[in-house]
């Protein structure tokens, strides 16, 4: 024997509607859905793309300063997100805008934070969808005390529908490779904590291709830190529905965590920022352009659940609707004053703070007397 | 460990590392959301033994044994809030915090201030720090001049163990980030601490104390070199020079008033800490001073810390170290301006 | 990307972005111990373009897209070190160099002396930092400050085309570990950089440079402040002040004569930069300059910084950061002392 | 199916020495071996033994600060040292004083560390044998970058006995808890580097049991990050040295890292500051002391490869000697002075720090003037 040699075989990605939108089965990850609910996922992936489009559209508009647009993993967030229950925690990275829609996050809100008129802004435990980390995987460390919290107040394994609570840490391929996201799986594992671990591998890291953050799939890495991974189509909303579900209910039963890989593309640039034409084929583009998460749920509806034109077209307008809001709104927000970023620094202003305040206030109003800033 | 509360009655002679332990346990007791999250916290009660006894008091839920990474602490720490809990966390010592320092600079200090002030951050991070010990690398370091220059944290540190009892749980009730800095060297130095005192707070946390008045010189210390700087003060007496000693304890916000306030009367000021000396908390004491007390500064702040290397091996650690005659050095310097 | 040797005969206009890279070529060229590592410093050429084309004129071997962890890319650089090279780092924004925190200060900064000399780090850690770009949390931070606070740490950032490629190659044959910090928000602008003076160091690393001269007060800035001070001495001329404008450019060692001698000139002394003031550089050059010319200052020495907030939000940043008028005001307050 | 409840199979441990001192074959990992070499690394044990044992009484006797004794982890740092080639590269902890016996750095230079006359103070490249390392875990990324200069030399894969390279990258179980250790494995594996990880699972990370960190066997995580993972008994000299030879040839031929998790003991107490009683019982201690890594080497050479009384009166007897030596080097080891510190912290004094050392070094000669400090 050698040590080095052997060659897992390749993984099970598991999926439940092909791209071209035949509904398939998995022995191991059954979903009962209707096609109600079929349809109102198609919903929420058409209205999180119509958003995000919108976003890019204002960025470019020079009305945000940045934007990470979350196009082609609309699946994978969607599906992840409507397997929440109301009381489970998730944690997302800059890019879960399927998430917060499916948290009843306000747009919005969102465009604020990439418009630069606040770092954040929304309440964590409102909708219970965590600020967005920008720092590559510090928050799955969070999910990980929130799921310790969760544990102390016997929120685990107590059966009753509404109480057990599980936490959803979202990361990215890259992130994959940041210490804390290691370290997050090596707390959950030892506690046995209720979270689930939410990879989309989008494939990309900015300019950098997976291959560059490991050579095996990455669910495989849980299995090492002694719990279970699976790889799951994350263009495929209803499995990642149906895995995201397993998984929420196996942490809030009291199981452990669990890692979901959820393999999907970013369609996009990383963000407004970025120019992937540096770094990647088209043709890369176009295979998973094939693939597309909302086009085959749209197939499906049309041929196999006989969902009439109106519906989409119903869709649509509600999609411009919502853009129109969105897009005025966002020209609506109104700008931090010069004062506020002395708010929130504590509960409670510290005297030296307060007088820093001061000072500048002072300052900025020996302009007002003047009538003018920048005259001097 | 007896609680204090079953000796409410009187004041009693403590350690340092007692009076922490007793301020742990009694903000435990009063606070069910209180944990207590470190290395070696439980079962050992910490390589100090400052949380001697709480696990068997409050069980292995509130007296956590963490697996073994600070960034891991500090973030689940973190999470902890947001659920609403107010964890006390131990860093085993000074030079292992780093590991931690990207949860602290961008989590710990900002989160508050990203949820425009919805999430509280009501999280103590316990640091033993200092040399003196003649200890190994990493194990005597002082790096309070990072979290003081870190917008969003409060900082203290304790010199005495009535301090430390309160100071310890009066960072505990705050509903803000404080990093508390534990001179490891004075653990087992003792005084009295009346932890019945039914007004809770004698002393505000982010106050500076006059320990010794004078009016020739003043000096201003914390932590570790608060005592070295009475001893200083007593020295000097000797000689005729009345100064005037000032406890700092709060590094972030800093009680700018009382140390302006003594400068103004004695016109000279020495600032003492461990710390290497380039970018340390005296440049900040000096800066503030020399613009709020020009006029009264007959000479320059001089600051008398740890040389601009890295903490030497302990065989040379005293003389790295300052220490009575370097501090009495700096006085004269300042007297024959 | 033209090498500089292809084109040594003149002189030449670029960007202080293209200096860069340009410096990261010709040390490549001279040494083939040198290598680049960061996260997207190859095919994309990192996200301020800094390395572009570097990967196809020196391979997947000396220019390396990093797995995406900044402890990994410290503590693998010191592992390089050891084994005899000379990495180049790219940490891809100030916010997030903390990852990398413990390695730079418990590793990097230490392993030299903990080898009693045996190994040299000659590590360069370029941080492109500070504010001003309009930026999400996290893109426009000024950590300046900790590093210079790290004993073994040398803290050098440029503020011109020109420094951007001497100050990078002298930090890159430096056998010491350079925090290199370049001006995000100046990457851009242009200025003449003669890459051919064979004279290789046209200003020592360490040393500030007097980019403007005056009597009546001094301003001492780096990196991205130095264009605004020297704007508003601009302005201050209008109004008949003639200030002193100094380039600190290293941080540490800070070159405090070259500061000294201009304030035994001019009497009055401002500091600027974009971090917090609270235990920022300024309260080190305060400090030191109060000390060394006592006797020369007719004002206190004044700070002029971001306030000690969190970085705030990008729609606000402008009124955050200091800019001409604040500097101007504090001008006037210095000389009306 | 569900995603929890597959119990993987509990580990083979690989062994070729039986506590009771029987050589037996494994599959896997055959060791040719002569009773000569047995001898030798005989030797090494018991000389490291008494070596460690007098640091402690050295550190009883006031003449340490400190010693983190290697009780009961002589085989697994002896085995892993006599794997190594001259020309590979060991990254040790704190506690590899087996290994560093093993590449001839004098006993008595680790002892000035602990001694507290320096930082660690010899030349890595002088015995291919870092600086121990307290910070946890990250001399494992400095074990990779050496890897990466490694190969960048051409080191790897030449089948040039002299030239191919090897890292072997020390750690404990504690330790593999530390995102820098977790980054290690990353980086590694993504470059295939040539690293030998070597986790020296001494059930122990001070007061915390090895549960605390993981609740799947060590060597596991290796196979979630894509390289090979094997558990030794790392009481079993011969173990330790067979899997360590295979790994490192792999790493030297360029097949990629490996992690060795050598299952032990620590028998002492974390260090000499440590009071193990407050935290395990001494059932546990006995347990372990059935699998002396020493005795069951003598049981086999006495037993089964007939070496006489001789033999092991000899090494007594040089055990004896260096222990004279060592106490007497240490007693008689400099302590620095005090200037000293000033030295090294650049490559070239800076004028700022040399104006800082003369600064102090005329406030030294004050007192000299003044014939005694702290006399003010
Ligand atoms: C600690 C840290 N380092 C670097 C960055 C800069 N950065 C932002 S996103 C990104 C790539 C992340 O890739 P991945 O985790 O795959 O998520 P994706 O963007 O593909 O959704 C990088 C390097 C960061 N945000 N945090
Ligand atoms: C980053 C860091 N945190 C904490 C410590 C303090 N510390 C020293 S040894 C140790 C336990 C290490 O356990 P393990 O990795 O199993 O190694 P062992 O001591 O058992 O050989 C701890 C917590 C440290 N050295 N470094
Ligand atoms: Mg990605
Ligand atoms: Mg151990």
């Amino acid at each position: 024997m050698t040590l080095h040699g052997h060659v897992p075989p390749e993984p099970d990605l598991v999926q439940l509607l092909t791209p071209e939108g035949v509904r398939v089965d998995h022995p191991d990850f059954p979903l009962e859905i209707t096609d109600e609910e079929i349809k109102s996922l198609y919903r929420d992936l058409a209205l999180v793309r119509r958003f995000d489009g919108e976003a890019t559209a204002l960025q470019r508009q020079g009305e945000l300063g940045l934007w990470a647009s979350c196009l082609g993993q609309e699946a994978a967030q969607v599906g992840a997100g409507r397997a929440l229950r109301t009381q489970d925690m998730a944690f997302p990275t800059y890019r879960e805008h399927g998430v917060a829609w499916c948290r009843d996050v306000d747009p919005v809100t969102l465009l604020g934070m990439f418009r630069g008129v606040s770092l954040g802004g929304w309440n964590p435990n409102e909708n219970n969808f965590n600020l967005y980390t920008i720092v590559l995987g510090a928050q799955t460390l969070h999910a990980v005390g929130y799921a310790m919290g969760v544990v102390r107040d016997g929120a685990v394994g107590t059966g009753e529908h509404d109480r057990d609570t599980a936490v959803l840490a979202f990361f990215g391929d890259g992130a994959s490779s940041q210490g804390d996201v290691n370290e997050a799986f090596i707390w959950a594992a030892a506690s046995n904590l209720p979270v689930v671990f939410y990879c989309q591998n989008n494939q990309w890291a900015i300019s950098e291709a997976v291959e560059r953050q490991t050579r095996v799939p990455l669910f495989q890495r849980a299995a090492g830190f002694g719990f279970p991974g699976v790889r799951i189509d994350g263009n495929d909303v209803l499995a990642c529905l149906a895995v995201s579900r397993m998984a929420l209910d196996e942490a809030r039963s009291g199981q452990g965590p669990t890692l979901i890989e959820a393999y999907t593309y970013r369609m996009g640039a990383h963000t407004t920022s970025d120019d992937p034409t540096r770094y990647r084929l088209t043709d890369e583009l176009e295979t998973w352009r094939l693939r597309d998460p909302i086009e085959r749920v749209r197939a499906y509806l049309v041929r196999d659940a006989g969902v009439s034109q109106d519906f989409f077209d119903a869709i649509d307008a509600e999609s411009e609707e919502l853009a129109v809001r969105i897009r005025e709104a966002c020209r609506q927000l109104k700008d931090p004053t010069p004062l506020e970023p002395f708010d929130h620094v504590f509960s409670e202003m510290t005297e030296e703070l307060a007088e820093q305040r001061a000072g500048y206030a002072a300052y900025l109003d020996s302009f007002e007397d003047a009538s003018l800033k920048g005259a001097s | 460990m007896t609680s204090p509360l079953e000796a409410a009655s009187a004041a009693r002679t403590m350690t340092m590392a007692s009076a922490l332990n007793t301020a742990i346990h009694d903000s435990m007791s009063a606070d069910p959301k209180v944990l207590m999250m470190g290395l070696d916290v439980g079962k050992l009660g910490g390589v100090f033994r400052v949380t001697d006894g709480l696990q068997k008091d409050f069980g292995e839920d509130r007296v956590i044994d963490a697996p073994l990474g600070e960034s891991g602490i500090l973030g689940s720490a973190v999470g902890l809030a947001i659920r609403g809990y107010r964890p006390v966390l131990e860093i085993q010592f000074d030079g292992f915090v780093y590991p931690a320092f990207d949860q602290i600079v961008c989590q710990l200090a900002k989160f508050h201030n990203r949820s425009l002030g919805a999430v509280k951050m009501p999280i103590t991070v316990r640091i033993p720090y200092g040399g003196g010990i003649g200890a190994v690398e990493h194990h005597s370091e002082s790096p309070e001049a990072y979290f003081a220059h870190t917008a969003g944290l409060k900082v203290v540190t304790c010199s005495n163990p009535s301090d430390a009892y309160w100071m310890l749980r009066q960072s505990i009730e705050s509903d803000d980030p404080v990093i508390f800095f534990e001179p490891k060297r004075r653990y087992w130095a003792k005084g009295m601490v009346d932890t019945a005192d039914t007004s809770f707070a004698p002393w505000p946390l982010h106050k500076a104390r006059v320990l010794r008045p004078g009016k020739d010189a003043t000096l201003v210390a914390y932590g570790p070199m608060v005592a070295t700087c009475l001893d200083a003060a007593k020295a000097a007496a000797g000689d005729g020079h009345e100064l005037e000693v000032i406890d700092l304890r709060s590094l972030s916000p800093i009680d700018t008033a009382t140390v302006v306030q003594s400068v103004q009367k004695t016109g000279r000021l020495v600032v003492v800490h461990e710390a290497s000396v380039s970018n340390g908390m005296g440049a900040e004491i000096a800066a503030r001073v020399q613009e709020k007390a020009f006029y009264s500064l007959e000479a320059p702040v001089l600051r008398v810390g740890g040389f601009d290397t890295p903490y030497p091996a302990s065989r040379v650690e005293e003389e790295w170290l300052p220490d009575v005659d370097r501090i009495l050095d700096a006085v004269d310097r300042t007297l024959a301006y």
